[in-house]
């Protein structure tokens, strides 16, 4: 009976924020901190209900929940709840119920508090809906209503130019992976109406099991596009990994993402970091049997994760501002989740595993990087890390946690032992995944981006811990640690960044494998990547012990650099970190992503050019329809003095007209 | 030969009525002062409108009088209707133009004279009561336009009106004079039996042609249309009214009997000679009107577009366009007669004020407000205009509606198409006036409305809309008048 | 016996003169005289047509013509006189404030 | 049952005529919101006495009016009309409500036009006979020429002129398309019929081809000026911009070009004598403007200018949609049709408030109002989000239907429409970013946020888009009804 | 007028050789003799009767013209004194 009561609250999770954003927005000025007390307990009842599921589900995976209403015309809305959604819903809640109550003090001086709390409750709800949709359709409206709330977040206080700006620019930029998703929903639409042969009573066409039934079709289906013959499925899925591309900020979309912390630090911490950025990776992970079944899409997958993995790390080193450096970070570590969906195309059903389980341990660490980054900001006014140094003394608590989170994102732990942070459980499995797919296909590119960025990422975060924490003051600040609502949920997010993946690590993995073969879609993974010509091989785990601790070595040279120059300051940074050097004002602009996109290609090509084309195109339609007005008044000013006012030319215009009208009439006669 | 009975001038009725009580005016009017003479106006209305009725009810009756000249039919019976009808409007309206004036019963009579020419026209089975008839309403229409003698510009139109009038009915009895010489007859239906020497000769065209010259000065087809801007401006807006409205029409009942009764063996001549002219009058027509600043000869130049579309009627030659053609004459009686009034209303308010631009007094300046000085004269001036341009639910819609329909049915697609796109572009001056009328500020007064003028205007709505609105017994009437030409 | 066309062509050359006249004459009492000629060159017509064909209803439409013709000199006279009164003159061209 | 339908033409004619005859602004004002509110009634109760789930006529009455022409009165609702009628029903209230404070000359007219035009809209869609259907047609024309010659912006003479006299050259030359309509079947069944449905049924059994297409193409012609479409939009820009904000509401609600598109034009489509081609051209000029009106947009420094031809982007959707021909295509075009009219609506009154408060409508002079104008604000914010395609609002669905269910038949066309989504995002992002955010322009001086009045209706409208953006099925299952129908026919035909 | 004669009598040229081009390329259908002498056969009898029996309506309507020009002329031609 309990089994029943759950199931009949599930559609609870996303409607209780969703009211509480309503009441919130409405009546938040009245209440006391701005209404936050409807989203927090909102939210709280989500992640009861989310977890209890989760709780039921880890002992009987197969009995997933699944209900659908239909929407309009063939489509449907609904709720649908595998483990994949279930450690997701759990995750999602869980952080943003930590972040909301952190916010309650982060905000506390803020005039916009109820628009403020309003906007996350939506977030949240959004979020949840797109987490438990069990239709693409669905996803898509979630997808974009999380866009919405991050434009609105980001440009929270419009009135600096530069976060109405930088909000602008995140909408625009994922709005092109949007396009890109929906287009690729377009396809399948189109693709499953074929091959369905038309509306079917009673299904609903864009329902996940519709859509995974119909995969061995879809991938026969093939287009010729420049002379190439493609799948119509690799279409579709490298479609929708171009959403996961804007929303995930992988490269090239990534661009918006550094500015999109222009909005408040919680903001970044919830959005940016724990829960939407991941809902591309989720996206690939929820539409996984897809991609592994079309051919190419999943090697596109592990290179662009790989890529961006690394390649947000360059410019993570050379940053200044605290939460940029973060952003940088989550774009990298968005790109190791990224790689390991990537390599399903040889591990299979695990890449899944392995990759959800980084991003529940990076939504863990990331936030609590930004919480601290944020508990240093809120007190001490400036976010630029050469104006601070010494914050540890003056705030121990936050100091701590962030170097417990950068424990974890650098992947500390010893390998073969249970002894680790959530990020070496999570990111050392991605890497040793990259290293079977090299062996296996003798393409060592996934595993050479994912070691160099391991080393990176452990530069950059150690960099910022030793700038900001240690040494003394660069400037004059005055700090105090913060408050204990918002110490208290650095610390548990602390714990969990410390222990959850040592933990769960072993059940998972396991439970998350269960995700496609259960009461709503029982597939064959393995028949599904032989139609994708994907040659699946054993699990990880049996590698060389050189490279079960390389990860830990090139992290521990990471850190052992940045202790170098950060902290000892043995090595003088002045002529290398210097715009004459090239190489690091290649980095410093970050490869003039600016100039490329804003100005060469949206000002110049597309607002310059096409644009103005168009423009001269209207004015030159507007000006014949205009000129038929000038040329008649013209022609009829002209005209107008044949009437003369003599009268003996009105006579002579008479007889003229006789003669003539004889004539005429009379050779038109001949003629014809 | 048969006697004149009583029964048979029954048939005659509305043409005595009119003509009598022309006489009786003229009788009393010598001996009534100034002051009384408004009376006149009402008589002669009373006497017009006793011809109309007595012509609405004579429908459907067909008779020929006096040794075949007269016949009494659909056709001349619709016509006469369109001449009461206007008479009807302009002899309202006269009532407030005569107010004062010595010369009410002259005025009277002459309108009342001009209307039973007119009427006789319609009714003409014979050319030389044509040709007599047809002189009749120019004689009396050309004093009426230089009805103003101290205005300059009244007597100039009057002159050239005299002139090209004058030079067309020499045109026009040249042309009589060879038809006769072909065929030895006057009568119509004698010469539509006896075609034989002006279908095979050259001197068929001529003759056609001097007569299409001859009726084409009433009609006011380019180019013997030169007249008409001139006169239509100078002359006092009431007979600007009876002008355009009336004496066009004679024109055109006077063409069809003539052309397509008569001269029906010559049709692939007349037709290509009216294609020229009706293409060239509605195009002229509407160009030039588009830059005219005096709203009497703008109008004057959409009475020649109009012309042009009714004389497409010659070029399609169907039933259907004949019907269209008809209902399209009476239409625009009601529309052109009650724009001259509204006109006449607003040179009246201008002359009666001083702030006005007065040296034209029809100027489009003077317009300027109107919805604010005399909301009933803007209002049904903006109904007439959009009636012209052929705007639903109104005469002019109706009238365009069945011409360029039927001209689709005949396969003239081209000609349709350069018909609507005149009607398009006459919308271009229309709405300006319009855009005088009510979107620029006034710069006078409020004025009452005299109720003359009231009256005459809303007959003329009522007919503009029940046309639009209730077209039914209208077009029957146009298809029974249709049938007396096929 | 003389053809009809020598009449016909007298009157075309009658009428010709006419036109003539009225196109260039300024002087309204001589386009008034054009024009009577033209009306009678026309009557000349009807009178020839109405010998060679027999027929009487010609010499009847002229006798009409010439009355109608009387009658329209008369107002055209009437015009006239009205305009000497207001411009001393009545050379006709030049009266053109209505034109355009 | 009430003759619904006359009665919907009827009620604000009436309303119109009384109102003219008033003296003061707060009788117009009254006489019109009451006028309106009855037809919302009316609408209200047709919709409740509505079977969504057929095709078929509903509310039919038929009068002989001209029979000599085999013209009859004959007016009707179906699914194709009725959500369009309900969209001039609740707006216009709305609209009255919005302008209820402004001051302005001859209040009686003003609100008499706009009676009048409800009236004459509701007209077309409800007309089920040609001349009735060209007579309310033309009819619509006078109302917004009168509107935006007295209260327009300062170059509204030669915008009005604009406007008039191009679309009324539209109306002609389809008037022209519908005489060949109607003798062609004269001809061949002898009797005389204006009736749009009977027409259509006929018009399969004409012989020439060609004469079919000259028929179509004059038709439909004249519904791609009114929608309008690229490169027939001239008159767009020019008209929406400088009418005052009620015209520019009234313009979007006229919806009667895309009405008379699935009316008049698509089940006619399978039967011209190249249904292919057709429907290439259609999807052509559809997705080019989309794409143009885009384009434009992006470059438009008036704020209004902008919406103008973002309007424009839109109806591409319409008729992207109706050349998919495809049940949902369709139906989402018809859908797009009546969201179109709700956002438009809320984009030209925030438009307008704007204008009222700041005197200025180019972008770049305006900033910052967000903080002075915080409930316009958020409003806007819904009709911008709505008319950028924000899941969840109004335009979503319809564009979404349009675009996955015509990918079937005009690919290439639909990847174009695609591409232009993130242009569309674009300006109505830099415009938001520009005129709402960012620093307060001081020089605008001290300026108020919209009064409670243009609150409760902007706001009253945008709930609707936030209402038919979550559950559209309410309107969208009589477009379904409706379109099965017509593409039944034209799948009949092979097409 | 001497400036512009030319064009006027190009006109009338134009008019005068269409007409007698049209009148003498037409084959006439004449009488084969013309009745005699007029001075013996007088038609005033003949012109009388159809006047007023064939012609009565036009008659009638030229009474109607005579009055109407005279009132017209009457009218036009008075100069009363207020100039």
């Amino acid at each position: 009976m309990v089994k029943t009561a759950l199931e009949e609250f599930a559609f609870l999770i996303p409607i209780l924020p969703a009211l509480a954003f309503v009441i919130t927005f409405f009546f938040g000025k009245k209440m006391p901190a701005g209404g936050a007390i409807f989203p927090i307990l909102a939210i709280a009842g989500s992640f009861v209900i989310s977890f209890m599921i989760t709780l039921r589900m880890l002992g009987n995976p197969e009995e997933v929940i699944s209900q659908s209403h239909s929407w309009f015309a063939v489509l449907n809305f609904g709720v649908l709840i595998d483990p994949l959604a279930a450690v997701m819903l759990s995750m999602v809640s869980f952080v943003s119920l930590l972040i909301h109550i952190y916010a309650v003090s982060y905000m506390s001086h803020d005039p916009g508090k109820p628009r403020y709390f309003a906007e996350t409750a939506l977030f949240t709800a959004a979020m949840l809906s797109l987490v438990l949709s069990d239709n693409i359709l669905q996803f898509f409206v979630s997808w974009e209503l999380v866009g919405l709330c991050s434009y609105l977040l980001i440009g929270f206080w419009f009135e600096k130019p530069s976060a109405a700006a930088a909000a602008k620019k995140a909408f625009l930029t994922t709005r092109v992976g949007d396009v890109m998703f929906l287009t690729g929903i377009i396809i399948l639409t189109s693709d499953l109406l074929k091959l369905a042969g038309g509306f079917q009573d009673g299904t609903y066409l864009l329902r996940f099991d519709e859509i995974f039934s119909y995969i061995p079709q879809l991938s026969a289906l093939q287009a010729n596009i420049f002379g190439f013959e493609i799948s119509h499925l690799t279409i579709i899925t490298l479609l929708f990994f171009g959403g996961a591309i804007g929303k995930s900020g992988q490269f090239p979309l990534h661009v918006w993402l550094p500015d999109a912390m222009e909005g408040p630090t919680t903001v970044s911490a919830l959005i940016h970091a724990a829960t939407m950025v991941t809902a591309g990776v989720y996206l690939v992970a929820r539409t996984f049997p897809m991609f592994i079944a079309a051919p190419d899409s999943l090697m596109v997958v592990a290179y662009l994760g790989g890529f961006t993995a690394l390649f947000a790390g360059t410019m993570g080193i050379v940053m200044n501002d605290l939460k940029r450096v973060l952003a940088y970070s989550t774009i990298s570590q968005l790109g190791y989740m990224m790689l390991g969906l990537g390599l399903g195309s040889v591990i299979g059903l695990e890449a899944v595993g392995v990759s959800i389980f980084h991003l529940i341990n990076h939504a863990f660490f990331k936030a609590l990087l930004f919480l601290c980054a944020g508990s240093v900001i809120h007190a001490v006014g400036t976010q630029d890390m050469r104006e601070l140094g010494g914050v540890g003394k003056v705030m121990p608590i936050t100091a701590v946690t962030m170097t417990i989170a950068a424990l974890s994102l650098a992947g500390f732990g010893i390998p073969g032992t249970l002894i680790g942070t959530s990020g070496f459980f999570s990111k050392d499995p991605i890497i040793e995944a990259a290293y079977i797919f090299g062996e296996h296909s003798n393409n060592w590119i996934p595993y050479l981006f994912s070691i160099a960025a391991a080393f990176l990422t452990s530069a950059y975060i150690f960099r910022l811990i030793f700038m900001t924490f240690t040494g003394k003051p660069r400037s004059n600040y005055h700090g105090h640690e913060s408050p204990a609502i918002m110490t208290v949920p650095l610390a548990i997010l602390a714990l969990f960044a410390l222990v959850f993946g040592g933990l769960t690590r072993t059940g998972f993995m396991a439970f998350l494998e269960e995700t496609f073969t259960n009461s709503f879609v029982n597939l064959n993974i393995g028949n599904l990547a032989g139609i994708g010509r994907n040659e699946l091989i054993g699990t990880t785990g049996n590698e060389p012990l050189l490279i079960l601790w390389l990860p830990l070595i090139v992290a521990l040279a990471g850190l052992a650099i940045a202790f170098l120059i950060y902290y000892l300051r043995v090595v003088k940074l002045g002529p290398l970190a210097s715009m004459k050097n090239p190489i690091y004002r290649l980095l410093y602009k970050r490869y003039y992503q600016h100039e490329i996109y804003t100005e060469f290609l949206s000002l110049g090509i597309v607002y310059g050019v096409i644009a103005f084309l168009t423009q001269v195109i209207d004015v030159i339609i507007d000006s014949i329809v205009e000129a038929f007005g000038i040329i008649t008044v013209g022609v009829s000013e002209e005209l107008r003095k044949v009437q003369t006012g003599v009268v003996q030319n009105y006579a002579t215009a008479v007889i003229a007209g006789v003669g003539l009208l004889i004539i005429l009439v009379k050779l038109i006669m001949e003629v014809i | 030969m048969e006697s004149l009975t009583m029964g048979n001038l029954m048939f005659l009725a509305p043409e005595i009525a009119v003509v009598s009580t022309g006489l009786i005016i003229l009788l009393i009017g010598v001996f009534m002062s100034p002051r009384t003479k408004n009376v006149l106006g009402y008589l002669a209305t009373l006497g017009v409108l006793t011809a109309l009725v007595l012509t609405v009810e004579s429908f459907g009756t067909n008779a020929a009088l006096f040794s075949g000249t007269i016949s009494i039919d659909a056709l001349s019976q619709f016509f006469k209707l369109v001449f009461l009808a206007v008479a009807l409007i302009v002899s309202l309206a006269a009532i407030k133009y005569n107010e004062n004036s010595d010369h009410t019963e002259e005025f009277y009579t002459l309108v009342l004279f001009a209307t039973f020419g007119m009427m006789v026209v319609a009714s003409a089975n014979d050319l030389i009561l044509l040709f007599c008839a047809f002189e009749l309403a120019s004689l009396a229409t050309y004093a009426l336009a230089g009805f103003e003698k101290q205005n300059a510009r009244s007597l100039e139109g009057a002159m050239k009106y005299f002139i090209i009038g004058s030079v067309s009915a020499a045109l026009m009895l040249f042309g009589i004079s060879f038809v006769y010489g072909a065929t030895g007859t006057t009568s119509i239906p004698a010469i539509a039996a006896n075609p034989a020497i002006l279908t095979g000769n050259p001197i068929g065209l001529v003759a056609i042609v001097l007569l299409i010259a001859g009726f084409g000065f009433k009609m006011a087809l380019v180019p013997f249309h030169m007249w008409a801007p001139d006169t239509y401006q100078g002359s006092p807006s009431v007979v600007s009214a009876l002008l355009a409205a009336g004496s066009k029409k004679m024109g055109f009942v006077a063409a069809f009997r003539v052309f397509i009764l008569a001269l029906a063996a010559l049709q692939p001549d007349w037709q290509l000679a009216f294609t020229v002219l009706a293409v060239v009058t509605m195009t002229f027509g509407n160009v030039v009107a588009v830059s005219q600043t005096s709203v009497k000869r703008m109008l004057a130049y959409s009475s020649l577009a109009q012309a042009g579309y009714i004389a497409m009627a010659f070029v399609v030659m169907t039933p259907m366009a004949l019907t269209g053609s008809i209902f399209y004459t009476l239409a625009h009686a009601f529309m052109k007669a009650g724009a001259f009034i509204a006109a006449a209303a607003v040179v009246w308010m201008v002359s009666s004020g001083k702030t006005d631009r007065l040296d034209i007094p029809d100027h489009l300046d003077n317009f300027k407000g109107l919805g604010k000085r005399m909301p009933f004269a803007a209002l049904s001036m903006t109904i007439f205009v959009f009636a012209l341009a052929g705007i639903p639910p109104t005469a002019g819609f109706m009238a365009k509606f069945v011409l360029f329909s039927s001209t689709i049915q005949a396969g003239m697609t081209w000609l349709a198409v350069i018909a609507i796109l005149n009607s398009a572009l006459s919308l271009f001056y229309y709405a300006r006036l319009v855009k005088y009328m009510y979107f620029l500020p006034p710069e006078g007064q409020k004025i009452r409305m005299p109720f003359p003028y009231a009256a005459a205007l809303l007959f003329a709505v009522a007919g503009v809309l029940a046309m639009g609105l209730w077209p039914e017994p209208f077009l029957q009437w146009a298809m029974e008048a249709a049938k007396v030409l096929v | 016996m003389i053809p009809l066309v020598f009449y016909l062509g007298l009157s075309a050359l009658l009428f010709s003169i006419g036109i003539y006249g009225v196109m260039t004459h300024k002087n309204g009492i001589r386009m008034i005289m054009c024009i009577e000629l033209m009306l009678n060159s026309a009557n000349l017509n009807l009178v020839a047509f109405s010998s060679y064909t027999g027929t009487l209803n010609g010499q009847v439409f002229a006798i009409f013509s010439i009355a109608l013709a009387a009658a329209e000199a008369a107002v055209g006279f009437a015009i006239f006189m009205a305009i000497y009164r207001m411009h001393d003159k009545i050379n006709l061209d030049e009266l053109k404030i209505l034109r355009w | 049952m009430l003759p619904v339908a006359s009665l919907l033409i009827l009620v604000p004619l009436i309303f119109a005529a009384v109102t003219f005859l008033t003296k003061t602004k707060g009788q117009a004002a009254g006489l019109g919101f009451t006028g309106s509110l009855a037809t919302l009634g009316l609408a209200i109760y047709a919709y409740l006495n509505f079977e969504s789930s057929t095709a078929a006529m509903q509310f039919f009455e038929s009068m002989t009016w001209i029979p000599s022409l085999g013209v009859n009165y004959s007016v009707g609702i179906d699914g194709i009309s009725m959500p369009l009628i309900l969209l001039n029903a609740i707006v216009i209230p709305l609209l009255i409500l919005y302008s209820w404070k402004e001051d302005r000359e001859s209040p009686n007219r003003f609100y008499g036009l706009i009676l009048t035009m409800e009236a004459a809209v509701i007209g077309v869609f409800v007309a089920l006979d040609f001349v009735v259907f060209y007579i309310f047609w033309e009819l619509t024309l006078i109302p917004l020429f009168f509107m935006v010659n007295i209260w327009g912006g300062e170059k509204r003479a030669h915008a009005s002129y604009k406007f008039f006299i191009y679309t009324h050259v539209a109306s002609l030359i389809m008037l022209l398309g519908i005489f060949g309509l109607f003798y062609a079947s004269w001809q061949q069944t002898g009797i005389p019929t204006f009736g749009i449905r009977e027409l259509i049924a006929q018009f399969q059994f004409f012989e020439s081809g060609l004469l079919k297409d000259a028929i179509f193409l004059s038709i439909i012609f004249g519904f791609l000026a009114k929608l309008p479409t690229f490169p027939f939009h001239s008159w767009l820009p020019d008209a929406y911009t400088e009418a005052p904000t009620a015209g520019s509401v009234l313009f979007i609600l006229l919806k009667i070009g895309g009405y008379g598109l699935f009316r008049i034009s698509l089940p006619m489509l399978p039967n011209t004598g190249n249904p292919e081609l057709m429907i290439m051209m259609l999807g052509m000029l559809g997705s080019f403007s989309i794409l143009y009106g885009a384009l434009v947009a992006l470059r438009q420094k008036d704020l209004k200018r902008m919406i103008a031809y973002s309007s424009l982007s839109h109806m591409g959707y319409v008729i992207l949609g109706a050349a998919g021909l495809v049940t949902l295509s369709v139906s989402g075009a018809m859908f797009q049709q009546f969201s179109h009219g709700l956002i438009m609506s809320i984009l030209f009154m925030s438009a307008g408030a704007i204008q009222t408060s700041t005197g200025t409508r180019i972008i770049n002079d305006l900033g910052g109002l967000a903080k002075k104008m915080p409930k316009l604000t958020v409003v806007m914010m819904v009709g911008f989000m709505a008319s950028l395609g924000l899941p969840g609002l109004t335009g979503f669905i319809a564009e979404f239907l349009v675009l996955a269910f015509s990918y079937a038949r005009l690919p290439g066309f639909v990847l174009i429409a695609l591409l232009v989504i993130v242009i569309t995002a674009a300006y109505h992002l830099w415009a938001m970013q520009r005129a709402m955010f960012g620093v307060y322009n001081e020089k605008l001086g001290d300026i108020r946020d919209i009064n409670s009045m243009q609150v409760f209706s902007m706001a009253a409208i945008a709930l609707l888009v936030l209402y038919f953006g979550l559950n559209p099925s309410p309107v969208l299952n009589m477009m379904i009804s409706n379109s099965e129908a017509i593409v039944s026919l034209a799948a009949a035909l092979g097409v | 007028m001497q400036t512009n004669r030319l064009l006027p009598f190009l006109v009338s040229l134009l008019f005068v050789a269409v007409v007698v081009i049209g009148a003498f390329g037409t084959s006439w259908n004449t009488v084969s003799e013309l009745p005699g002498n007029p001075a013996d056969q007088s038609n005033i009898e003949g012109i009388g009767m159809l006047i007023f029996t064939q012609y009565a309506a036009p008659f009638e309507v030229l009474s109607v013209v005579l009055l109407a020009s005279l009132i017209g002329a009457i009218y036009m031609a008075k100069g009363e004194g207020n100039k």
